[in-house]
This record gives structure tokens, C-alpha cells and sequence, in this order.
């Protein structure tokens, strides 16, 4: 389990926590590989289906980051993901998938730092819990069936 | 019964309506759907513990639609069906009569939209008593126990839709899962593909589900998908203070929001 | 079929220092549709432009990747360079192995696999892009300078020169900003008010310029070219077309004990009243806080004097709905009260003041007439001590940044006033000079060698009061760290200079970025300073960062320029990167059922259902549609749509579900 | 909640006065005061400055007994020790890896869930509340309020007032009907531990305190360290005779002052203890 080394996919939004990755990157502020970022131009463009496409393709663990409330670039995006975290969040803790395995975090163009506080704790977290099994698991059965029906 | 037959019958024989939607009993002794045109048979339409239906998923059909104007024998979860489509635009109030019908299966006078949001104001909006329980033991249960719970259900499913063809919310003409570019979720019947399902349909409903429980009774193989939906609308109540299907211009609860919407989980 | 090209740049050692571009590139040529895979030390140089160009003739790209810096560097750079080589310039992508990457990871074998990953990402997406055409929106050539400070008005007349219209808003009653409130300015010692006042007078009377003082932005829609601004003029309280500017009224108020801000409390003003003599426009308001009249319902004494009868008590606040092109952010700076260091005694002893008061005590316009006199006795003081950095560089108590302008205003205060009184003495704490600029430490040297002002390297620990003495304790640092203890009659706090207020919810409504210190943010530190990230809006002088006069008066022409260019053309051109609701044929004509769910979540009313109509004119079928013209790309409502029939144009589901999938498996 | 109070060494010695002022004010209060069991030495400036481990384990078996025994809140009267304890429970809560380290040491299962209140916040949270209705003879003199430096410094620590210019205790002393001075010395250095070994030094840096303090007319010099006190008081003919004066000036704990305001006697506060005369009641 040592060398486990999680992945991590990171949806961010273009203008503020793409940004504030692009500072992290030229304060050189050091952090973990296991994250991939894929940008977005909003967090309001962020779908649910694409943390479970993510998870369905092996992610250990996911960050979704925006900017700070009020200061969405496009005014109420991330207002609008906020209330659609909520409640995928419910969904999902009633139906027993991992929320400990998403980060939702607001970080903004000028938090580089930051940055690489959510990235690191947020590895570290994944590190401690494990690769994700039981999603991996939910899929693998599903691809056994199919080869079995052929 | 006798107040809704004449009512129905009136309602055709003067022309106010083209057709009224209700229940009649089938030839094994259960109610099936009604869509009665012609006042002479107006006779046949039934309300018992039989009619648990939710009729409200034929307003949108176009088959019933293009009759004309429509009447409908409505329970509350039909009403707030009602509501819920005008306020998405799939219906118009004034094309539809509701024959509404009391808890205690009295025939209700529900002469405007008005009247009937004033009537479902007063009734009991939260879940089902039965499905409260359930929803309660579920949530007792920690969050790998009820993975594995729902895991149980999700290996029953065969992806028929049932659940989502009962659903009076569910009337898109093309639905996600036959979007196949890119493929959302998986055709198959299978663990990923149930699960991804399930969710996906729970999201969509968010804030619009009227907890009438239909999805779950549709399902042929007995999952409670139901409970899914539900439990969003609790959520949404202990949120956002909203009840689905209580006006005819209810906001989306997704497609809104307020600055101070309260959370604890974004860092 | 796809022929990707992709071309790894080492972006001299930024990249090729931590991760192996031999490597990416070799891996990513071989994968499926990638037709060239290479890899150069500048790509963002022009042979590495070239290299680009040359390729996409050469093996007949159909998309393009350049593996580099931060897409928001250099794609519009890559972009032009494939539209340059034949290819549609929404046919190439960015991998951030730059900022993202290399920069934040050791050198080793995880770093160079996570790059690998990017670009397979940016193949993936690039294979899914299609040819778009820019979208050509009209400009409204009207400008909006925000702020009427000297950096407002640099700014308001170099546009207004250029022959464009510009509106200046000033929340004050008077423009002028900081810069009237100054006595002479450094390094020239020139007076303040004899180089700022012909320049405010100019702004009121360019025939190209519309000046609405007392006015405040109330809320901003729309994009670059096209803002629509709302505007609320408080009510002056006057009917400003009537009113001569006599100034009877402000003499005859019974109001008189307002402490005035102009003078930064250290003088009186009254109800009425213009804010200072050359105030633009010279013309009084009514300061419904304090004035008898609005607060007890009597007294109209104003109204009563008048000769032009143009008082009017029942005026209205006015919004005013204006069309604008560009914005220009002027909004200035604040200083930091003193009262948060409470070991300096600020407001508990009258002598101590802030720099902007010692400013309006130097000024000959003063409350003083220019005579350096103490606020509690009207006395001269002859040992008077400054206090360099009261607040900046103290993380601890203050702010962490250096406030810039402090150490060169304060030699110049200790000039004022050895020049004032001769026989005098000024001592200075300081933690550092900076004095970098143009004859700055020239000043500054002059300040210590010729008018013999006492420098002191150390930090003041506290001030009392004792037999009518300011007692400062301090330490000279270069004197073996020796504590130090002078008896002063007065002492001048350089405190920091912060945003104004109002800088965040200002930000907010103009959608503009702005750091933890509520200063507004640049779009690039150094290469685009002047803009911000909000397209057509521009920043100049202290609401970016304190500043002195000549960088502020630079940069505000800097926006100038910035806002001429957009205007010199009628339509400009937008990123595509749009919304689009589908459409299909007859009798389905769209996916979308109408449900409107995407309409409230639009920021900018871009939705509208669409009907469609049958040959007899019935409406058959409802759809969404986007107005591609106001849509800026934010992607919502296509979160939103549950039939999926709404996609966004360079983020559609089809890329980002295969950037997903691309970024977690090897091929 | 139960309290707990830990008296330390001064207030078991030289401080005997203002521990009696501490328990009479309890009594007077209806307070319940629960002494720590078998506490031992805070560390004082000794150990943290030979020894980080022990300058930690000794105020952490403190702080665990005191858990053991089910008290929610400690008062520490002495600002040495409210000072020693607050900054071990913020070192091992920031660091956990210490926290273990400290714990085998003192082979206890110190986990850092007691409050510590200094002697101006216990007062604050249940005298102040009360003390208007219970004031017969209202303090009506003009106070120099002394803090010195352990109870409000390091500020990032204790979070505690503002450590130049602090408030707290000039506060608490107008609740009983005295005036503070505007003060600039009452966070000067009273000279502490040189007490022993470099009276002189003592004897300059109290003696300024105190001069200050009479210069701006105050009738006492009130303060909430043993430490400030014996400095200021039993020094004070070392003072008197560096400096050639004669201040009279008394040194009151805050303690005694609110006694004092609710009529109990100078001997149930302590008073009688004092080198200088305390002519005030």
C-alpha cells in the first residue's frame, strides 16, 4: 500500500483556481504529481456526471475548486455549483459513495499558496484512504458481466 | 364516485373538456388509466385504494394532448405534478380541470389553479409515513452499509425505465441515457451502468420530485428507486425551505440560488 | 481522420529541468492520429512559431498542440500562429506543462508521466474541436472613467483627446482626488494644487467629456464594448444649472462644526458646501447627514439666501442607465487609520497625525495657511519626529506590503518643515529608504545633507504623553541597537496606504479580480498591468497598488491607450467560445423540451424561447436559444440541461468527457 | 462545568495575599475553586530555557491531571504560569507528533481539552456580571492598570487583549468605580526574575513604572502577577533608595481591589501582607 500514489483529477474553473495553479506554478510552490487539472471556464459548467466519469475511470480522488463566492468572473456560477455540490453530496452520501474522496474548495487567483495546501491535503487524504476500491470494483464487475455475455 | 361521474360527465356534455383522464377498473379487478371522451361513458370512471397512479404523466403525451382540453381526476401528488409542469412550461393551466379529490376520497371543487394552490398549502407535504421510515432507517446506517444496501438493489435493476416513463417530471423527448455522444452512462444493466442511472435520474429530479412514489411502484423488479428522489426532496426542504410543486411558477431549485446558501463541506 | 500535430517546448530549462520532453514527445508520437511529435527549446519564439506553421502544410494538421506554459500566456500566441499556417486557429490547444508542471514537481519520472497525461489530454480534446469563426461584435465609443483622482483624470483627457467620449463618475462632490489634498509634491517640491487644477478644469470643460461628481456605480451588465452601466446621482440637493456657485449659502449655514474631510478633519465645514475653493465643479451639495433641515424638518436658511432660488430639499437620487464601450478603474486609495496601533497614540494625542494631515498643514490652502502649528495649542513644535513604515511591512499588526510612497513623502514632510521652521528638529524612523525613481534619492539625500534631517534606523515601540511631550521610544538599529527616547511636540505617522472603500464590492460588481488586500488585480503582473482579467476594463494609478503621482499619471495613459485601441475599430472580435442550443429538422426541430430551466441561470439574459410555428402560424414546438451575441461562455446552463441539448462551443461534453477519460487511462 | 485552579508556587509563598484574595472572591461569589491534585512545578523561565521537552511535560502533567480529574477550565492566577500552560497546550496542539512525544514522558494521556483562563478572564466571565449588585463600597480612586509581560504577550499564543496598550484589567477596575490613568508603562518591564540576582536592574525599571504611575496622579498601582507585585512592592525600599524618592504608591492585586468593593476586609484579602502600607479601603 506504500507506493500507492492516488489520482487525482482537479475540475477548475479558468479564471480564478487556474489561475491561482498557474501562480502556485510561477511562485514555484512545490506539490504533489498526482493531481491532473482539467479547466473549465466555470465552475457552473462543472457537470456531476463527470466526477463519476472520473471515479468510473480510476480516480482515487477528485478536487473541485472555483472561485470564491461573489467573485465568480461570470457573477453567479459558482453559486449555482454551490447548490448543485449540496445536494450531489446528499445523493451521494445516501447511496454510500465516498464524499471524503472529492474536495470542493474556492480558491482564487492570487491563493497560490493555497493551492498547494488543497492539493497536498487533499492527496494526503486519498493516500490514507486507499485506492478506491469499491467504484473500481462497481465497474470491474460490470466489465466481467460483459465479457461473460460474450 | 357519483359527484365525479356527473362532474366528468358535465364537464364533456357542455364542452368544456375534450377529455377526462381518470380511473377505471381493468378486466382483472385493478384500476388501469381512463381517458374518457365520451360523456355516455363516463360511468365507467372509479376512485378507490385501488387509483394510486400518478395521472399526471399523460398530460404531457401527446396522444392525450392533442385532444384538447383536458380534465383530471387529482390526488395531491397529481396536483403538485400539475404545478410542477406548468412552472416548467409543459402544460397551461388554463387547459387542464382538475377533478380533485380529498384524503378522505371526496370529490373536491377546485375551480381555478388558485384554489388548488390554496388546498395544497394545507395538506401534508412531507413523504410518505411508510417511506419516512425507511428513509430514516437507511440514513441510520453507515455510509458502507448502505452501499451496500443500494448495491443489493442496483444488481436487480435491467434498465427498463419504468421508473422513469411513471415519472410526470420525466417527460423530456430525449433523455440522457440516449445521448451517446459522449455515452453518459452505460447501456448496459450492470452494476456501473444501474448505478450511474439511479443517480443521474435522482439529480434530475432534485427540487422537482413531488414524492408520489411512482418510480418505485413501476419498477418491476422491486427496487425503491423512490427513495432516491425522496430523500433529495428532504434535502431540498432542509436546505432551501422548499416543497416541490406547491405553486405554478416554482423556480428551479438548481437553476436559482441565494448568496447565503449554507454548506459545510467547500473548503 | 485526425493528424494531430504536437510540439513539446522545453521553454528553455523551465520544462526540460524537471520533466524528460525527449520523453513526452517520443510517447505522445505514438498515439493514435498524432502525425508529428516533437519537441523545440522556444515554441513561443518565432522559429518555433515557424516550426508550427511549416508543420501544418507539411503533414496537413487538422489540430495542433503545443505542450508549454499556461494557456493563458501564450494561447492567443499559438492560436495566431496556426491561423497564420492555414489551420483554424479553435484547431489548437494548450498543454500546461509549465505552470502546472514543471514548475511545481521535482525532476523525476511522476512528473514526467503527469506530462505525458496533460498533453494526451490536449490530444484527446484537440481531435474533438471544430473550426469556429470568430464572432464580430459592435463597439459603443463611449468610455467610462471611474474615479476622478489625478489617475481619473490622465486618463479621461487622453481619451477624450483621441476624440472619444468619455463619462467620469466621482463619488465625491469635487474631482481632484488625493492629489488636491497634497501641499507640493516630491521630488520637485512643486505645489500640488498649481499642476492638478488646470487639469480638473480642463476635464469640466472638454467638450468630449461628461463629468457627473457625487455619483456612484450602481450595478454593471454586459461585456467588452457593450457594458450597460447604471449610474446613481445622489441628489446634490441643487439644481446645479441654477446655482451660480456664489457660495452664500455655505456662509450663511448654522451648521458650521462638520469636521471636513478635504482638511482631513482639521478644520470645520458646513452642512452645505463645497468641499474646497478650486473644487470641480465649484458648486455646493447638502450634506443630508448633518444638515438641520433634513434632520429636524427646519431651517431652509440656504434655500432662503439663495439669489438664483436653487436649492431644491424634495431632489431625488437619479440612476442614470448609460451605454459604454470601456472601463477605466481609477478608484484610488485609502490610508490606513492610525488607530490600530494603539502604543502610537493616535487619536488620544492631538499631535499626533496622520501624513495626509501633516499635507493639509503644509498646504498653503490649509487650515493653518501653511504654518506647521500644533493641533492641541496652535503652537510651533521644534522637535518634531516622523514614523516611516506605520503599518506597511508589519505583517504582524499591519499589512505585509511596502506602501511605496511613504518614504519619499515623509523626506519630503521633514523638507516642509525644516524649510518652515529653521530651528527646528526632524527626526525620521525608517526600517529602509526606498527611494528608487527618477532624482528620488537625491531628494531624499538632499533631505538629510542640506536641510540636516534627523535619520534614525529603528522601529518605534511606543508614544506617550508627558509635561505636554510626545515621548517616542524607539531603536537605532545602527547604533548597536541602543534604544532611543526623543521628546517631541509632534509626531507624523506614515501610515499605510490601503484600498478605498468600497474597492471590493466595486470589484464585484464590475466582475474584476482583486488580491487579499482589496486591491484590484492586474491580468498579468507584468505584462499586462494595466488590464484586468475582465475584457475592457482597465486600471490605472493606487486602486491597483499604492503609487506616486508620475506612475500613476503613466499607467492612467497606459489605460488610455489601452481603451483608444478598442475604440479604433467599430466591431471587434470575440472568442466563439459559445453556447448553443441544438437544432435539428422538422417536426423535432430541437432535443430541447423549453423547460426553462436555463433561462434564470444565464448571468446575462443570453436565453430566450424560441417558438416554432406550423405553415398556419401555430406555435408547435418551444426551444431555447442562446444569443450568441451577449453569451459569454460561462457553460451553466449546459450543466444545467438535463437532455443535454444545450453544449458549449471549445468546452463541449464531448471534450471534456474524453479529457476525463484520456487523463486517467493510457492508450 | 467544573473549575479547577492552579496556584503554582508564588501563590503558595510570596503571593499568599493574592492567593487569599483569589479564594475569598470565590467564596464572596458563590464560585467553586477545585485545586489541581498533586500539581507541581509550571517550569517557570528555568525550563524552557534548558530543556524544550521538560519546559513542555511538566505544565502538560498539569494540564492532564487536571483532565483527569473532569475540570473543564483551570484558573491560573499567576500570569507566569497562565502563560507557561497556554503555550504548552498551543505547541502540542500544532504539533501532534510532540504531543505523543510529551505524553510518554509523562506517561499520562494529556489530550488538551481543559480551558485555561487567566485571573482577568475569570473575572470577567463570572464576577463582572454580577459585581455591580454586590459593590458597597464602589473603588472610587484613580487606578494605573499594570499588566507587565506574561499575561498579555506572546499575543499570537494567548490571543488574549492586545499586547501594546492592553484593556482588559482597566476595564474590570471601572466596573467597581475606579478610574484608570492613560498609562503608557503598563506593559514596561518590571525587571522579573532579576529580582534575585540584579536588584539594581530591578530597582531602575520598577522604579520608572512607579514613578510614572504617581506622576499621572494615581492613587494605586493595580496588577495580576505575582511576579509584577513583589517587584513593585517588596522592592520597594531598593527603589526608593536607586532612585533617592519616596513613593508611597501601593501595589494592589485586581483581585483585592474588587474585594475590597464588595466590602470584605483588608486581612480577608490579604492586604496585611503588604511591604508598602495600603491606605485604602
Amino acid at each position: 500500500m506504500s507506493d500507492f500514489e492516488p489520482k487525482v483529477v482537479a475540475f477548475v474553473c479558468n479564471w480564478c483556481t487556474y489561475a491561482g495553479a498557474d501562480l502556485t506554478g510561477t511562485s514555484r510552490i512545490k506539490y504533489a504529481s498526482n493531481v491532473k487539472i482539467i479547466r473549465f471556464p466555470c465552475t457552473g459548467r462543472i457537470d456531476f456526471m463527470l466526477l463519476l466519469k472520473a471515479f468510473a475511470n480510476g480516480a482515487d480522488g477528485i478536487i473541485v475548486s472555483g472561485c470564491h463566492p461573489n467573485d465568480c468572473h461570470y457573477t453567479s456560477g459558482n453559486f449555482h455549483a454551490k447548490r448543485r455540490w449540496i445536494m450531489f453530496k446528499e445523493l451521494m452520501d445516501f447511496m454510500g459513495i465516498d464524499m471524503n474522496r472529492i474536495t470542493f474548495s474556492w480558491v482564487s487567483a492570487a491563493e497560490g499558496a493555497r493551492w498547494a495546501d488543497v492539493v497536498n491535503s487533499t492527496v494526503t487524504r486519498i493516500r490514507e484512504l486507499g485506492p478506491y476500491v469499491s467504484y473500481k470494483e462497481l465497474v470491474n464487475k460490470s466489465v466481467e458481466e460483459e465479457v461473460k455475455n460474450d | 364516485m357519483t359527484n365525479l361521474i356527473n362532474r366528468a360527465k358535465e364537464l364533456l356534455e357542455n364542452g368544456t373538456v375534450k377529455v377526462v383522464i381518470g380511473y377505471e377498473a381493468g378486466p382483472t379487478g385493478l384500476a388501469r388509466p381512463a381517458f374518457i371522451t365520451d360523456p355516455a361513458k363516463a360511468g365507467k370512471l372509479i376512485y378507490d385504494d385501488r387509483c394510486v397512479q400518478n395521472l399526471a404523466v399523460y398530460l404531457t403525451k401527446a396522444e392525450v394532448k392533442n385532444l384538447g382540453k383536458m380534465a383530471i381526476v387529482s390526488t395531491l401528488p397529481v396536483m403538485r405534478s400539475i404545478m410542477m409542469l406548468i412552472s416548467e412550461h409543459q402544460v397551461m393551466g388554463d387547459n387542464i380541470v382538475v377533478l380533485g379529490i380529498s384524503t378522505e376520497k371526496e370529490l373536491l371543487d377546485i375551480a381555478d389553479i388558485g384554489v388548488m394552490k390554496g388546498y395544497i398549502e394545507k395538506c401534508d407535504l412531507r413523504n410518505p409515513e411508510k417511506d419516512r421510515e425507511t428513509l430514516a432507517m437507511l440514513n441510520a446506517l453507515t455510509p458502507a452499509e448502505r452501499f451496500a444496501w443500494w448495491q443489493k438493489e442496483m444488481e436487480k435493476c435491467i434498465k427498463c425505465y419504468a421508473c422513469r416513463q411513471a415519472c410526470p417530471m420525466c417527460y423530456c423527448i430525449r433523455c440522457t441515457v440516449e445521448v451517446n455522444q459522449p455515452q453518459w452512462i452505460p447501456v448496459q444493466a450492470n452494476p456501473h451502468g444501474s448505478t450511474e442511472w439511479h443517480i443521474l435520474r435522482a439529480m434530475h429530479l432534485a427540487g422537482r420530485c413531488i414524492s408520489c412514489g411512482e418510480c418505485g411502484r413501476a419498477c418491476p423488479v422491486g427496487i425503491p428507486c423512490h427513495l432516491l428522489t425522496m430523500q433529495l426532496a428532504d434535502q431540498v426542504n432542509n436546505y432551501f425551505h422548499v416543497h416541490a410543486g406547491t405553486s405554478d411558477n416554482m423556480t428551479s431549485v438548481l437553476s436559482t440560488y441565494e448568496p447565503n446558501d449554507k454548506e459545510s463541506f467547500i473548503i | 481522420m485526425a493528424r494531430i500535430g504536437v510540439f513539446v517546448c522545453h521553454c528553455g530549462e523551465n520544462i526540460s529541468a524537471t520533466v524528460d520532453c525527449g520523453k513526452v514527445a517520443e510517447t505522445i508520437g505514438k498515439l493514435k492520429h498524432v502525425a508529428l511529435s516533437t519537441e523545440y527549446k522556444y515554441m513561443c519564439s518565432d522559429p518555433g512559431q515557424t516550426l508550427i506553421k511549416e508543420a501544418i502544410k507539411e503533414h496537413n494538421l487538422t489540430g495542433v498542440v503545443v505542450s508549454a506554459c499556461s494557456p493563458r500566456m501564450h494561447e492567443p500566441t499559438f492560436r495566431k500562429a496556426c491561423a497564420e499556417g492555414g489551420l483554424n486557429p479553435f484547431l489548437c490547444e494548450m498543454a500546461n506543462l509549465r505552470e502546472h508542471c514543471s514548475w511545481v514537481h521535482e525532476k523525476n519520472e511522476l512528473t514526467t508521466e503527469k506530462a505525458i497525461d496533460i498533453v494526451r489530454t490536449q490530444v484527446e480534446k484537440v481531435k474533438l474541436n471544430s473550426a469556429l469563426q470568430p464572432i464580430k461584435v459592435p463597439v459603443t465609443k463611449t468610455a467610462m472613467v471611474i474615479g476622478g483622482g489625478i489617475a481619473g483624470i490622465q486618463s479621461a483627457l487622453d481619451i477624450a483627446n483621441c476624440g472619444h467620449k468619455v463619462i467620469m463618475i466621482e463619488r465625491s462632490p469635487s474631482i481632484g482626488g488625493h492629489m488636491s489634498q497634497l501641499s507640493e509634491t516630491f521630488p520637485t517640491l512643486d505645489c500640488s494644487q498649481c499642476i492638478l487644477t488646470p487639469r480638473m478644469v480642463e476635464v469640466a470643460q472638454h467638450p468630449n467629456i461628461t463629468l457627473y461628481t457625487y455619483a456612484e456605480v450602481e450595478s454593471v451588465e454586459g461585456f467588452i464594448g457593450n457594458f450597460k452601466v447604471k449610474v446613481r446621482k445622489k441628489a446634490k440637493s441643487l439644481d446645479e444649472k441654477a446655482c451660480t456657485g456664489c457660495g452664500l449659502c455655505t456662509t450663511k449655514c448654522p451648521q458650521k462644526k462638520i469636521p471636513n474631510e478635504f482638511e482631513q478633519g482639521m478644520g470645520m465645514r458646513p452642512a452645505i458646501y463645497v468641499p474646497f475653493p478650486q473644487a470641480v465643479p465649484n458648486r455646493p451639495v447638502i450634506d443630508k447627514e448633518h444638515c438641520t433641515y433634513y434632520l429636524k424638518g427646519k431651517c431652509k436658511i440656504c434655500e432662503i439666501v439663495c439669489p438664483t432660488k436653487a436649492i431644491r430639499f424634495d431632489q431625488p437620487d437619479e440612476i442614470l442607465e448609460l451605454e459604454i464601450g470601456a472601463i477605466v478603474v481609477a478608484t484610488g486609495f485609502d490610508i490606513k487609520h492610525a488607530d490600530f496601533f494603539p502604543e502610537y497614540g493616535y487619536g488620544r494625542y492631538k499631535d499626533i497625525i496622520d501624513g495626509l494631515q501633516f499635507e493639509r498643514l503644509a498646504s498653503a490652502s490649509g487650515p493653518t495657511s501653511g504654518a506647521i502649528l500644533r493641533p492641541s495649542d496652535g503652537k510651533v513644535p521644534k522637535n518634531i519626529v516622523f514614523i516611516a513604515c506605520a503599518g506597511s511591512r508589519d505583517p504582524a499588526k499591519g499589512i505585509a506590503y511596502c506602501s511605496k510612497i511613504c518614504c519619499m513623502y515623509t523626506a519630503k514632510h521633514a523638507m516642509l518643515y525644516k524649510h518652515k521652521v529653521h530651528e527646528g528638529k526632524a527626526h525620521v524612523f525608517y526600517m529602509d529608504i526606498r527611494s528608487g525613481g527618477k532624482n528620488y534619492d537625491e531628494f531624499v539625500r538632499r533631505a538629510i545633507e542640506e536641510d540636516h534631517v534627523n535619520y534614525i534606523r529603528g522601529r518605534v515601540s511606543t508614544i506617550f504623553e508627558r509635561d505636554g511631550k510626545l515621548f517616542v521610544k524607539g531603536v537605532d538599529t545602527l547604533l548597536g541597537a541602543m534604544p532611543v527616547e526623543i521628546e517631541a511636540d509632534m509626531v507624523v505617522l506614515a501610515t499605510a496606504g490601503v484600498a478605498n472603500s468600497g474597492a471590493e464590492d466595486l470589484a464585484q460588481k464590475l466582475h474584476v479580480s482583486y488580491d487579499s488586500h482589496k486591491f484590484f488585480a492586474e491580468a498579468h503582473p507584468k505584462l499586462k498591468p494595466v488590464e484586468t482579467n475582465t475584457a475592457g476594463i482597465f486600471l490605472a494609478g493606487a486602486c491597483q497598488n499604492p503609487k506616486d503621482i508620475p506612475d500613476s499619471v503613466s499607467q492612467a495613459s497606459g489605460a488610455a491607450v489601452k481603451v483608444a485601441a478598442l475604440f479604433s475599430q467599430s466591431e471587434l472580435t470575440r472568442e466563439p467560445l459559445v453556447a448553443v442550443v441544438n437544432r435539428t429538422s422538422p417536426p423535432l426541430y430541437s432535443t430541447c423540451v423549453a423547460c426553462g430551466m436555463c433561462k434564470p441561470v444565464c448571468p446575462y439574459q443570453a436565453i430566450e424561447l424560441e417558438e416554432f410555428k406550423a405553415r398556419d402560424g401555430r406555435v408547435v414546438k418551444k426551444a431555447a436559444r442562446i444569443n450568441e451575441g451577449l453569451c459569454q461562455g460561462c457553460g451553466t446552463c449546459v450543466a444545467v440541461c438535463r437532455s443535454k441539448s444545450i453544449d458549449l462551443l471549445g468546452y463541449s461534453n464531448n471534450q471534456v468527457y474524453a479529457e476525463v477519460v484520456a487523463l486517467l487511462n493510457d492508450y | 462545568m467544573k473549575t479547577g485552579i492552579y496556584p503554582g508556587c508564588s501563590l503558595t509563598g510570596s503571593a499568599r495575599d493574592y492567593n487569599e484574595s483569589v479564594f475569598a472572591l470565590a467564596e464572596a461569589f458563590g464560585l467553586e475553586l477545585n485545586q489541581i491534585p498533586d500539581w507541581n512545578c509550571c517550569g517557570a523561565t528555568a525550563a524552557h530555557n534548558l530543556n524544550k521537552e521538560l519546559s513542555l511535560a511538566l505544565p502538560a502533567r498539569i494540564l492532564a491531571i487536571a483532565e483527569k480529574n473532569g475540570i473543564d477550565e483551570i484558573i491560573v492566577p499567576c500570569a507566569a504560569c497562565y502563560s507557561r500552560l497556554v503555550v504548552t497546550q498551543h505547541e502540542l496542539k500544532k504539533n501532534p507528533e510532540l504531543k505523543n512525544r510529551i505524553n510518554e514522558v509523562i506517561e499520562m494521556d494529556y489530550r488538551g481539552t481543559s480551558k485555561i483562563l487567566n485571573v482577568i478572564e475569570w473575572i470577567d466571565k463570572y464576577i463582572i456580571p454580577v459585581v455591580a449588585e454586590k459593590t458597597v463600597k464602589p473603588f472610587n480612586y484613580k487606578v494605573a492598570c499594570y499588566y507587565g509581560c506574561l499575561l498579555v504577550r506572546p499575543n499570537k499564543v494567548l490571543n488574549y487583549d492586545r499586547a501594546e496598550d492592553p484593556q482588559t484589567m482597566d476595564v474590570v477596575m471601572t466596573k467597581i468605580g475606579a478610574v484608570p490613568v492613560d498609562y503608557p508603562y503598563k506593559t514596561e518591564c518590571c525587571g522579573a526574575g532579576f529580582s534575585v540576582s540584579r536588584t539594581d536592574i530591578v530597582s531602575k525599571l520598577s522604579g520608572k513604572i512607579i514613578e510614572d504611575a504617581e506622576y499621572r496622579g494615581a492613587d494605586a498601582i493595580i496588577v495580576a502577577c505575582p511576579m509584577c507585585h513583589s517587584n513593585l512592592d517588596m522592592r520597594r525600599p531598593d527603589i526608593n533608595k536607586y532612585w533617592a524618592t519616596e513613593y508611597k504608591i501601593p501595589v494592589i492585586f485586581v483581585t483585592q481591589a474588587i474585594g475590597l468593593a464588595i466590602g470584605l476586609s483588608p486581612e480577608k484579602v490579604g492586604l496585611k501582607r503588604h511591604f508598602v502600607d495600603v491606605k485604602i479601603s
